[in-house]
């Protein structure tokens, strides 16, 4: 079955809105044939990244939204968020591995994205925020978590 | 979506169940955090965290565990780790915190590491 | 383990929003650990109420939204979705099972919705438009489907 | 999510093969719709809807059904349905639109009624 559905939302600056983009992707993942591995691996993978939106980036403002949006085709499930924040500079972002930072509280959302998803990219976007682009592919079998870190 | 959470005492280690979720923007992660500062305040030092019902974990959950961790620590105290599902295990690689936290796979293990 | 979760968001009137809700309380009744069948009849249900508040509510209107809300408690799914249309009198819709409206080509949504849930209630909103609001009980075994129409 | 559509011929009968979600807001309802026009203006007459591979319809995809049943007999023509998924039987009974189509389970006795 040729599988090839997208939803693309404007939803507001709350953690009720990361729960709701981490459902519709977990959903979509499953009808797409993922394994549960790469399920929770994107469903992780989204939530961060909606908590850095309503939070770094929107500081949950009512007025900032998030665009989110999530597409499959085949074996592939790709999804954007972007707020309307500052923006910032991930290159500035200390390595949470790093020894003097193990034991810091957070800092490891970036990290996670990175490790979960096949591709994964961060930088500012048009006309202001942040967005992120993370891709999977569905995977043969056992779950893939990138340990390039 | 809760996070459960059960103290019980075991051969002087104090084991702390923990089932459901650790997110943020949950009641959940205060409720640890509060509940690690109430067995330090009762003086008890050893710790361990029964993470064997917890389905979930993201960053802010991780960063909760390193709280724990640091806030026992500055008083004297240790927390280490129990049943961790597969999920956690990995979480742990990625961010190589399983450098900082003693895991165990079964609980007599975990109560006897502090003897 | 006492799953109790909530998510409540403001949703652009369009399809998009309706598979979004449909893929949320799947998620949510699939956590909560309905039956295979009971997750489908809920999606329907939450299905054709969205659309009913997409389209005949806020007719695709930019400006207006759907309020949508769910919330798991025990083995209880309690949805609730409201527009800001004009709002219309339930009572004087067509029974669309009556020989002389089985050929037309719509007027079943509110009967497959009525039929799907254990509770089901539409009428008027604050401060304008329609609530509908649809509960389903994790059910033993078999799915259950009212024939009382 | 798309409908996906193939239409074969077997013994004068048209089997129309459908399959994923048939809903509102897809181009699917508009699809399928233009096929049943497609095949009345070849002069066919005799269709066979086969859902055998239709996970999913709602209201909207019912009036579709409903929608080529009553363009097809203001032709002349007869559209029955084969191969339905307990999920769409059930609708089918609720809506009491059961009344209205012939089903059956398998191909050849959908091709046979119609001789
Ligand atoms: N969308 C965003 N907008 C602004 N700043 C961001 C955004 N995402 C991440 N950041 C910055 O990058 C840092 C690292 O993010 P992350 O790795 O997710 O860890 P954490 O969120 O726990 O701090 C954040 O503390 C924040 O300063
Ligand atoms: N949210 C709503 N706002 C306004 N009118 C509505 C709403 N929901 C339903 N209706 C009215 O009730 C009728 C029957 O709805 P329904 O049974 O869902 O069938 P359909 O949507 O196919 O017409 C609609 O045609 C519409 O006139």
């Amino acid at each position: 079955m040729p599988e090839s559905r997208s939803i693309e939302l404007k939803l507001e600056s709350k953690i009720d809105s990361v729960d709701a983009a981490e459902l519709i992707v977990q959903g979509l993942a499953r009808e797409a044939g993922f394994s549960t591995d790469d399920i929770d691996h994107l469903g992780m993978a989204v939530r961060e990244s909606m908590v850095n939106a309503v939070t770094h980036g929107n500081g949950y403002n009512k007025e900032k939204y998030v665009h989110f949006s999530v597409r499959t085709t085949g074996g592939k499930l790709e999804i954007s968020i972007r707020d309307e924040g500052e923006g910032f500079d991930p290159g500035g972002v200390p390595d949470p591995t790093a020894p003097e930072n193990l034991l810091k509280a957070s800092g490891r959302g970036l990290l996670l994205m990175n490790a979960l998803v096949d591709e994964f990219q961060v930088g500012p976007a048009e006309p202001c925020g942040t967005r992120v682009r993370l891709v999977k592919s569905r995977s043969g079998g056992e779950s893939e978590i990138k340990e390039d870190n | 979506m809760s996070l459960t959470v059960g103290v019980r005492e075991v051969d002087g280690v104090t084991i702390v169940d923990l089932g459901g979720r650790i997110t943020l923007g949950d009641t959940s992660s205060g409720k640890l955090r509060d509940t690690i500062r109430e067995i330090l305040a009762r003086g008890a030092k050893k710790i361990v965290l029964n993470l064997g019902d917890v389905t979930y974990i993201d960053s802010s959950g991780l960063g909760e565990l390193v709280s724990s961790y640091t806030t026992a620590a500055n008083q004297g105290g240790k927390v280490k780790l129990l049943n961790l599902q597969k999920k956690v295990q990995d979480l742990l690689q990625i961010t190589k915190l399983y450098t900082v936290f003693d895991t165990y796979e079964n609980e007599a293990d975990a109560v006897l590491s502090f003897s």
